[in-house]
């Protein structure tokens, strides 16, 4: 158990160093660090000198991945990406391009991103395993048939319709919640909205995912065996079925808790919730580079852990599994 | 199914929440508001610094000019604007010195320095802050030989001991120092070393010193002296200039100049301090009337009356209509008015828009969609909608000394040039792109069509028929209008593109459009290849991110683009400048002519017009500048952007200033009518929430239906 | 007097077709596979939802022939006839009336009263204000009260000619199918139904903007049935050529991971951990940003707007594809991993059947089921994550008609007062058509190809 | 119908949806108290459908159609859904063909038994274990106690079925349904099972119905026999005159499928085609950080044997002995790890893919599965001349088309065949064209991984008959993997008995059969299924 954590812990850190190789190429591909100094530094009245001081105090004045004046180790050393991969690895975020600790806003900013994912997430997976059980337990019914033309229907919908109706409804016309924004003492009210639209938007595809996967589970053999045994349909559902059919679920499911942390772009840009999600986008459209690479540094951190949590989730579900 | 529990308890939480809270559920503040004056607003850019030596941005400024308070400021009420003394004594007295430094006569011909001296009014404090902060021996109650030492103190809030002290001449000093200190990066250094004497010097001797230090070092820049800078007295000092710099004065008003005390500097540099983010960058400190008590670019950022703000008073006087606005109902009154003013972060505007309908925000610009639900745009100009007078909103307009442009390239092959060709092209495109309709469709009306880079309520704007641009319009029964679309095409053709076809090749012209991809909607850029196929042209538009448009200017590679300029201060100079040869993007990096425009006569013109007071003099030349402008044409189809402000029914003496936004002190806010308005406007709506309610159970229950029967099914014959 | 322009995407989606073509020839020689295909054919839903998919490809197509008109000969000297830079295509012809007929502003659908007051000038000089008639909607009533009328009977008649169309189509199609044994299991009827509909909606379409803008016009008074319409392209193209770029990447990539395992199984695996952990929306918003450095770098090459938005269009799609061929490929590679070991496999080895045999004719065709699922899925996953994108401001080409522009447009517009709905409701009705036809069919086509489902049957 | 009838049922009919086609065509029969009828049949013939609607469990599809199914006096059609779940698992109790998906993977044993237990009896929680524990005895299961705690995974196939026993014995029910009990299960195991269930039903003076295609099992265990095929009992009768004197022409094929053990053929032992020595096939375990290998897993120790030329050399054991690897290791399909394979005298132990080639012609394989082991997406043609083209047999189109047409009529098929699929046809069918398949590329060496194990008994004698006729003709030699020692006198000349991954006992097939000297060799012999004719004298 423990040598395999440490293995694929490991096998993390080549994957953690094509990630970082891949968002540098990508992003100073597109811009140079002149062009972020001139971003940062706005428009009016912006100087040569300027320009460098800017990179200068960033550590932007370095070549990018071989520095050809520097000897020896120096070569590749003494370049923007060591110097800020190494501090990455380390989990020394520094200071985003606009001089704020990078750590302390990321801190700062998880809390609301999680107040808004964990509760979505439960509630989702809560709803659509429900939804899902009730569908196979009516299996070859028309209720089956009108669930899942309803979840299709769910689906063919962009989740942006469900925002713009949520706000539209919830907060404008029936004045529920506040339209968008977040208080750190009271979030229930402003979390609310965007769990209930989270919610309904996977709603689809989750029931349609968990239906196969139970529909699969209830062919099996045990379940005829349970029901020769005299078992009511009910305890045969929730007894037999779930337990055996939360396996392939977890493969689903697990992965992406870890990754709840980074809090979704979407939903918090709409919804106005300073989260991780829209530190990341507003990081993209003003082209802070420093914030955009600690993000992705995270969220790939994050998303390696879940494949671990998968694994281990597995040995507790499912009494076969032992990791080796 | 421990997951079952923690959501029904999360649940069951918010309902009830949301439920007992109050009346009200889609309050986005604190439901629990205290007994004090608060102002609600929004901004949406999280300002990037809040130095005064650094911060250039309005959005930054509409914090910081709350706090810090330069020695002049802008009169509130009277228009044109008008400076006034705001630490000061009097308006600063200005005089003339030779080579030599002796007094020269007012009217002397191009002196050698001009000196401003300043006088500070006694007894202005600033506001708590712990870097005041002393022991009984005088000696600063904060004070680190290292990081260790300060590592308890995470944030500024952990500083509890807090001190004052008195505003003094060497503060500002200090300040212009700090202003000249190369690692400060600020936007004025290379504008101000021009002329501030001795400033260019103490620059390099701060890098000099700087080479040896570690980058959070504190450098005291009272070691260190500017020729140009005298301290008279504790109250008063002199700032030396070469040449003379009628603008200057307007700088005096610019936060760039507010004042800050070394002991502030000193503590910011606090061994461990900058680590954290505890920076005069991000948190202010000055005499002004708010001092900011949080600042989350995250979230919010609150600002809280100055305890210790000087006497200041709203003004007793302003212009006619004033009076009977009610904008004098408060004169002579001590200001400011409110308790707080919060800014929440709103990246939208629907949100913002809507919050201000729910009464949650006390004032709101108009975005384009919410326009016509906000006004009528009657003949008589723009009024309120019946609907919002109904909520007893009043709107509030101004003109924001701007300019918006559409730039032609000088360099260009096609569009620019000196020759006789491109100066028809660009000609008739003026005449071909309508504005007028462009100002309708997409800013609504807020706007007028520019006739010169000069907007109204500066000098050197004109109205009526002298004001036309008569190579555009003509002057038809008491308005302009726009030349005929057969205008622009005679034009056309005399550049030697009939029917926009090149008159050799026969190829169609295909002019280019360079614009930054955020600002190009699908029906903007629609509208306006429509313009330019009016007479026959093919536009081409090349949308991209903010980046390479700015690498495109400054490398010239632009054919036709956007752009604009807001006033810094209100003189013609500050936008006649932006076509002064010498500024030119291309060879000088400084990228205000954007278009790169060259013309001897202007750029001659301009030298006189800078040191001319206004006056008809003034006016005569400013006057020929315009004309070259307008016959050259590297600015077509300019407009200037006018303001609209709505304020909620209980919000009072709101009048908008195009250029002060340190107005904050004199808005007032009465709590009682915003509490019931907002009980009133919004009373939540529960009849879905059931039908919801039911919805399910409808669906539940044929589902239980089934499952019975299925229970009692038998295999029947 | 016309001259064709081929945009990259045109020839893409055309060889899409061509291929597609391809497929079904050869697919008369394997018998199981047509099987399977005639399942999923059978079925009423499976039927319908393809004819309509259909429909929205003819549509794009139709969309997909580009031209430029020429210009009238310039008086002076007879040179070289030049051609108008405005692009147009064999959709526009069809659809002239509705974007010819452009209004200042909003209008409602079928309104004939301009949505914002303006100032008019009465009969004595006076100015008042007040809703204008629209330009070109219902100008040829004098009588406003006649409207509704007018429309019910134009309605009718368009419907009508709708149904003649369609009853020619289908006796076409019965006289075609009479040598053939008609019917084998395949319900014709719900076809030439959706046929009939579809052609009746067109006819409607097409008649009534003539005289009416039939959902309304947008901000800047264009038609909104016609952007929508145009909107289809971008939509079926993002889905379809975005899922090709998956495929290659994911079938190579998955196979050889999942066949030859060991050295070339890290290196994938490490390939798609690698790419996966990275969210998505960064690597397409940067990828996105890079493409605009290209079309910078060498602008000459796109001096016309629609080249620009094209070559964008591509690129996005390519990214799209690039950030999404891991699921795919994960799944490849597990099957392959089950398939090789499968004893017909083993029995090709027996025989020395070489690599790239086994692979092409034992284990591919052996897991096209799972490509062919993913592929329909992907399909309406990518038109709506094109939504999506435009609002993160990544998207398509501002210059490009696409729900998802529309889409953002239609969030302030429903924050007006009364608020525009029909730009969003059009957008929403078109996407929502397309996504739930191609979800529908793709369930079909996994009820069909399997095997577990397949099973699930008795 | 006597009152010690316990099941009686009538006429029963089922059929596929509402008005699909027949699968049960209107059967009836009856058990009586404490006798074991049993229903045997093939695949497809519907006995699995009829023990199914007694349960009232058909799937979804299928549906009674007719006819009435009497439990003592309960119709039990006539009870409701709820009302049968006192009948199943306390009336009658079921026991089902695969023990190792049979039960809940991720319940205790202990929770699965306790289950029934409370749903049909109340016992005080005290008692319960004590009430487990004594089952789980009966069963046979050793030291019970610990056992409630274990998963099924950690226990054995026969294991597992006596776990499915003894939750069937928990409610005392009145009729025990059991489904093919001892198919999935080796030779020796399904020797214990059977005795366990003989045992029981005396104990417990149990009715049984017995559902099986073995008629080994008929002949050991039935009081009284049915005969089931296509939906229809063709004959009932009581066991020994059904044996003796079988009415119906399919009954006596069945019964005949299982062969005597007399007569053998004798070794007839020339020189060597294929001499294995010494084989060793061992598969590294891994562990730690590094992944070091820290030993091996033996699925083939030191095994070595030989194959004369137009011999067949029968390789027993039962699963997991290694058989079915050495035989793959022979055409390299796995690994090797040691000793060495030598091929009409030629070292093929380390030769590579390319090397190997030419011997891929002279060796070939038949498979267990013929519904896995052909492409299902090819056709039959393609199937066959995939391995001469790749093998290079045959100069041409026409010569090979000829030779297909050639083996698939020898093979008993015909030509047109050539153009269909593998799904159209039957097991035996399938088996056939593997068969043909092999012999295209004319080998001399055939090794058969339990050609017949997958066949209904009815098709086994044929296939295997066709192997024999085929040696004669052709001269090859048979590497003959089975686990099935009925099979053996047919056609083996020699035989060897693996366990564990090594050989046992090797020897002439009369030695060994009559004379088995291994401990093993006797016990798998014991259990081996005899002819019911022994039995019914």
């Amino acid at each position: 158990m423990a040598t395999y954590i440490i293995r694929r812990l490991l096998y993390a850190i080549p994957i953690l160093i094509g990630v970082n190789l891949l968002t540098f190429a990508l992003f100073f591909m597109v811009n140079t660090p002149d062009q972020m100094a001139r971003v940062q530094l706005g428009e009016k009245h912006v100087t040569e000198a300027d320009i460098e001081q800017w990179k200068a105090e960033r550590g932007y004045d370095q070549p990018l991945f071989i520095n050809s004046e520097a000897e020896g180790m120096g070569t590749l050393t003494q370049t923007i990406f060591f110097e800020k991969s190494i501090k990455l690895l380390a989990f020394e975020f520094g200071k985003s391009d606009e001089g704020r600790s990078i750590s302390a806003d990321i801190k700062e900013r998880m809390w609301p991103s999680l107040a808004v994912s964990i509760p979505t997430f439960i509630v989702g997976i809560l709803v659509n395993i429900c939804v899902a059980l009730l569908v196979v337990m009516f299996r070859a019914t028309s209720f089956e048939v009108a669930a899942m033309a309803l979840c299709v229907m769910l689906l063919s919908i962009s989740p942006v319709f469900y925002v713009i109706g949520g706000q539209f409804f919830f907060a404008k016309l029936w004045a529920l919640v506040p339209i968008s924004g977040y208080l750190p003492e009271e979030p229930w009210r402003f979390v609310l909205l965007p769990v209930i639209v989270g919610v309904i938007a996977g709603i689809g595809a989750g029931t349609r995912l968990y239906r196969t996967v139970f529909i699969e589970e209830a062919n099996k053999d045990y379940i005829r065996t349970a029901r020769a045994k005299g078992v009511p349909e009910l305890t045969v559902l929730f007894r037999h079925l779930l337990p055996n059919g939360m396996i392939p679920v977890l493969t689903s499911v697990v992965v992406i808790i870890p990754s709840l942390f980074m809090g979704s772009l979407l939903v918090e840009s709409f919804f106005g919730i300073p989260g991780l999600g829209s530190y990341t986008l507003d990081a993209i459209n003003a082209q802070d580079f420093a914030i955009v690479r600690s993000m992705v540094f995270l969220g790939s951190v994050l998303y390696i852990i879940g494949l671990l949590l998968t694994d281990i989730s597995y040995t507790l579900v499912d009494p076969r599994v032992k990791l080796s | 199914m421990n997951l079952v529990q923690r959501l029904s308890a999360l649940l069951a939480l918010s309902l009830m929440v949301s439920g007992c809270g109050d009346a009200i559920w889609n309050n986005p503040h604190p439901s629990a508001d205290r007994d004090e004056v608060v102002l609600y607003s929004n901004f949406s850019e999280r300002p990037k610094h809040l130095d005064p030596a650094r911060s250039y941005s309005a959005d930054e400024s509409q914090f910081i000019d709350q706090v810090y308070e330069p020695p002049l400021q802008y009169h509130y009420l009277k228009r044109p604007y008008e400076l006034e003394p705001a630490t000061l004594t009097q308006m600063p007295e200005l005089y003339f010195l030779d080579e030599e430094g002796n007094r020269l006569p007012e009217d002397a011909e191009n002196p050698a320095y001009s000196v401003y001296d300043l006088t500070l009014k006694p007894g202005i404090m600033y506001q708590p802050h712990p870097s005041f902060a002393r022991n009984d021996d005088g000696s600063f109650y904060y004070d680190f030989a290292n990081a260790e030492e300060s590592s308890a103190y995470r944030t500024l809030k952990d500083f509890t001991e807090m001190g004052t002290q008195e505003l003094t001449a060497d503060d500002y000093i200090y300040q212009i120092k700090r202003l000249a200190d190369p690692k400060r990066l600020a936007p004025l250094r290379g504008l101000l070393s021009k002329y501030i004497v001795g400033m260019k010097e103490f620059s390099e001797e701060v890098a000099a010193r700087r080479e040896n230090m570690g980058s959070n070092d504190w450098l005291d820049l009272r070691e260190l002296e500017m020729a140009g800078l005298e301290k008279v007295d504790d109250y008063r000092f002199r700032i030396k200039l070469k040449g003379v710099y009628p603008q200057f004065q307007y700088w005096l008003a610019f936060h760039f100049f507010a004042p800050v005390p070394w002991e502030v500097d000193r503590f910011y540099h606090l061994p461990g301090l900058p680590e954290r983010n505890i920076t005069l960058d991000w948190h202010p400190v000055g005499t002004g009337a708010f001092m900011m008590v949080e600042n989350n670019p995250n979230s919010q950022i609150v600002l809280q009356r100055n305890p210790n703000f000087r006497d200041d008073f709203y003004p007793t006087e302003g212009m006619p209509e004033d009076q009977h606005n009610g904008l004098l109902a408060d004169a002579g009154q001590k200001v400011p008015f409110i308790d707080r003013a919060v800014y929440r972060l709103e990246k939208e505007a629907i949100p913002i828009w809507t919050k201000f309908m729910q009464g949650y925000y006390d004032r709101s610009g108009i975005s384009n969609d919410s326009f016509d639900q906000a006004v009528d745009m009657s003949s008589d100009g723009i009024n309120l909608s019946d609907d919002m007078r109904s909520k007893g909103v009043h709107l509030d307009k101004a003109t924001r000394p701007s300019t918006f442009y559409l730039g032609m390239n000088m360099l260009d092959p096609v569009v620019g040039g000196d020759s006789e060709r491109a100066r028809k092209l660009r000609q008739a495109i003026a005449i071909a792109y309508d504005t007028e309709e462009f100002i309708q469709i997409f800013l609504n009306g807020r706007g007028e069509p520019g006739m010169s880079p000069v907007p109204p309520g500066i000098f050197g704007h004109q109205v009526g028929e002298e004001g036309i641009n008569p190579l555009v319009y003509d002057w038809v029964d008491g308005k302009p209008q726009r030349k005929s679309i057969e205008e622009a095409k005679r034009l056309l053709a005399e550049a030697g593109y009939p029917d926009g076809r090149d008159a050799e090749t026969g190829e169609p012209l295909v002019l280019n459009l360079d614009i930054t991809s955020t600002s190009s909607t699908k029906a903007r850029l629609a509208w306006m290849q429509k313009q330019f196929n009016k007479i026959d042209l093919q536009l081409n538009i090349r949308a991209t991110d903010y980046n390479r448009f700015k690498e495109k200017l400054e490398t010239g590679n632009a054919q036709i683009f956007f752009f604009g300029w807001l006033a810094d201060y209100p003189d013609p100079e500050n936008f006649l400048f932006l076509l002064h040869g010498p500024n030119a993007q291309v060879d000088s990096k400084s990228g205000v002519n954007a278009t790169n425009f060259k013309n001897a006569r202007y750029d001659e013109l301009f030298a006189q017009m800078k040191l001319l007071p206004n006056g008809p003099e003034r006016m005569e030349v400013i006057r020929e500048m315009i004309d070259i402008l307008r016959t050259e044409a590297p600015w077509t189809s300019m407009f200037h952007g006018h303001d609209y402000m709505l304020n909620n029914a209980w919000v009072s003496n709101s009048k908008l200033h195009g250029i002060s936004k340190a107005t904050l002190k004199y808005i007032k806010i009465d709590p009682e009518l915003r509490q019931q308005k907002q009980r009133e406007w919004n009373k939540p709506n529960l009849v879905p929430l059931v039908l919801v309610i039911l919805l399910l159970a409808a669906l539940i229950f044929p589902a239980i239906m089934v499952y019975q029967r299925r229970q009692k099914q038998t295999i029947g014959e | 007097m016309i001259k064709p322009v081929i945009l990259w995407s045109d020839v893409l989606i055309y060889l899409l077709v061509i291929s597609v073509v391809a497929f079904l020839i050869q697919l008369r020689k394997r018998p199981q596979t047509r099987e399977r295909w005639r399942s999923v054919f059978t079925s009423k839903v499976g039927m319908v939802s393809f004819v309509v998919i259909a429909f929205y490809v003819l549509v794009a197509l139709l969309d997909s022939l580009h031209y430029r008109e020429a210009l009238p000969p310039s008086g002076e000297g007879e040179q070289t006839t030049a051609y108008s830079s405005e692009v147009k295509s064999v959709l526009d012809v069809v659809l002239h009336n509705l974007h010819e007929s452009n209004e200042k502003t909003y209008s409602a659908p079928f309104a004939i009263y301009s949505f914002a007051k303006e100032n008019l000038e009465a009969d004595d000089g006076s100015i008042y204000r007040d809703y204008p008639r629209l330009e070109h909607a219902g100008k040829h009533l004098d009588d406003p009260s006649e409207r509704t009328g007018d429309i019910l009977w134009r309605t009718l008649v368009a419907l009508m000619t709708g149904l003649l169309i369609a009853a020619v189509l289908i006796g076409l199609h019965k006289y075609v199918l009479r040598g053939s044994d008609g019917d084998n299991g395949i319900p014709w009827k719900a076809a030439y139904i959706t046929i009939a509909i579809l052609s009746m909606f067109t006819c409607w379409v097409i008649q009534l903007s003539e005289f009416y803008h039939v959902m309304g016009t947008n901000k800047v008074g264009a038609d909104v049935m016609y952007s929508s319409i145009k909107a289809i392209r971008t939509g079926v193209l993002i889905g379809t050529l975005a899922t090709m770029v998956t495929l290659p990447f994911a079938i190579i990539l998955g196979i050889s991971a999942g066949y030859f395992k060991g050295l070339v199984d890290d290196i994938v695996q490490y390939l798609y951990t690698t790419l996966s952990s990275i969210p998505s929306i960064l690597l397409i918003a940067a990828s996105v940003l890079l493409v605009d450095v290209y079309i910078e770098t060498n602008a000459e090459e796109f001096n016309l707007t629609i080249l620009r938005s094209d070559f964008k269009f591509l690129a996005l799609c390519a990214i799209l594809g690039l950030t999404s061929w891991t699921t795919l490929c994960r799944l490849l590679r597990a099957e392959t991993l089950k398939v090789s070991q499968l004893e017909y496999v083993q029995a090709a080895h027996a025989f020395g059947v070489s690599h790239g045999n086994i692979i092409s004719r034992h284990i591919l065709p052996n897991i096209t089921h799972i490509i062919l699922i993913a592929l329909v899925l992907d399909f309406s996953m990518f038109v709506l994550a094109e939504a999506l994108l435009s609002y993160i401001g990544v998207g398509v080409d501002p210059s490009m008609h696409s729900w998802g522009n529309m889409i953002n447009a239609a969030r302030s517009e429903l924050s007006r007062d009364p608020f525009v709905w029909w730009p969003v409701i059009s957008a929403f009705l078109l996407m929502f058509t397309l996504v739930l036809a191609a979800n529908l069919f793709s369930d079909e086509v996994r009820n069909a190809f399997d095997p577990r489902t397949v099973k699930e049957g008795n | 119908m006597t009152n010690n009838t316990v099941l009686q049922v009538n006429d029963l009919k089922v059929r596929v949806g509402q008005r699909g086609h027949e699968l049960v065509k209107g059967i009836s029969f009856h058990i009586d108290q404490g006798e074991i009828f049993a229903l045997v049949g093939e695949s497809g013939s519907g006995k699995s459908l009829t023990s199914l609607s007694i349960m009232r469990l058909l799937p979804n599809a299928l549906q009674v159609a007719g006819g009435s199914i009497v439990l003592r006096d309960t119709h039990l059609f006539r009870l409701t859904e709820a009302q049968m779940n006192d009948v199943r698992g306390k009336r009658i109790a079921m026991i089902f063909q695969e023990p190792q998906s049979s039960l809940n993977p991720v319940q205790t044993i202990g929770d699965q038994l306790k289950e029934v237990i409370q749903l049909h009896q109340d016992i005080a929680a005290s008692e319960m274990n004590q009430k487990m524990i004594s089952l789980l005895e009966e069963v046979g299961i050793p030291e019970p106690a610990a056992r409630l705690k274990w998963y099924p995974h950690q226990l054995s196939g026969g294991q597992k079925q006596r776990i499915m026993i003894a939750m069937a014995l928990a409610c005392e029910p009145e009729l025990l349904i059991a489904d093919e009990p001892t198919t999935a299960l080796d030779v020796t195991i399904q020797r214990q099972i059977l005795e366990l269930l003989d045992k029981l039903r005396k104990s417990h003076n149990l009715s049984v119905l017995l559902i099986t295609h073995d008629m080994g099992v008929v002949a050991e265990m039935a009081d009284r026999v049915a005969v089931m095929q296509y939906g229809e009992i063709l004959e009932q009768a009581d066991r020994d005159t059904f044996f003796k004197n079988p009415q119906h022409e399919y009954s006596r094929r069945l019964i005949n499928s299982l062969p005597g053990m007399d007569h053998y053929l004798s070794a007839n032992s020339q020189d060597n085609l294929l001499s294995v020595d010494g084989l060793k096939i061992w598969f590294p375990k891994k562990k730690g950080i590094l992944q070091r290998t820290v030993g091996h897993t033996k699925a083939v120790d030191d095994v070595s044997f030989s194959v004369g030329k137009q011999e067949t050399l029968a390789l027993v054991g039962e699963s997991g002995s290694g058989k079915t690897t050495t035989g793959k290791a022979i055409l390299r399909l796995n690994e090797i790890y040691g000793g060495s394979i030598r091929f009409d005298g030629q070292e093929i132990t380390d030769l590579n893919r390319k090397a190997f080639m030419p011997l891929r012609r002279d060796i070939q394989i038949i498979f267990q599965d013929p519904f896995s082991s052909m492409n299902p997406r090819m056709s039959i043609r393609e199937i066959i001349e995939e391995g001469m083209l790749s093998l290079e047999v045959g100069q041409n189109e026409q010569e090979r088309e000829a030779t297909m047409q050639r083996l698939l009529d020898r093979v008993g098929m015909l030509p047109e065949h050539l153009n269909r699929y593998p799904h159209e046809f039957s097991g035996g069918q399938r088996q056939r064209i593997a068969i043909a398949r092999a012999l295209a590329v004319n080998p001399k060496l055939i090794i058969c991984d339990e050609p017949t194990s997958a066949l209904d008994v009815s098709i086994r004698g044929q296939v295997l008959d066709l192997l024999r006729e085929l040696q004669d003709e052709l001269g090859v030699s048979y590497l003959f993997i089975t686990h099935d020692l009925s099979i053996i006198p047919h056609l083996a000349h020699r035989v060897a008995v693996m366990k564990n991954g090594q050989i046992v006992e090797q020897g002439a097939t009369e030695q060994i059969m009559r004379s088995p000297q291994h401990p093993y060799t006797q016990q798998l012999l014991a259990a081996a299924p005899r002819s019911p004719l022994e039995h019914a004298s």
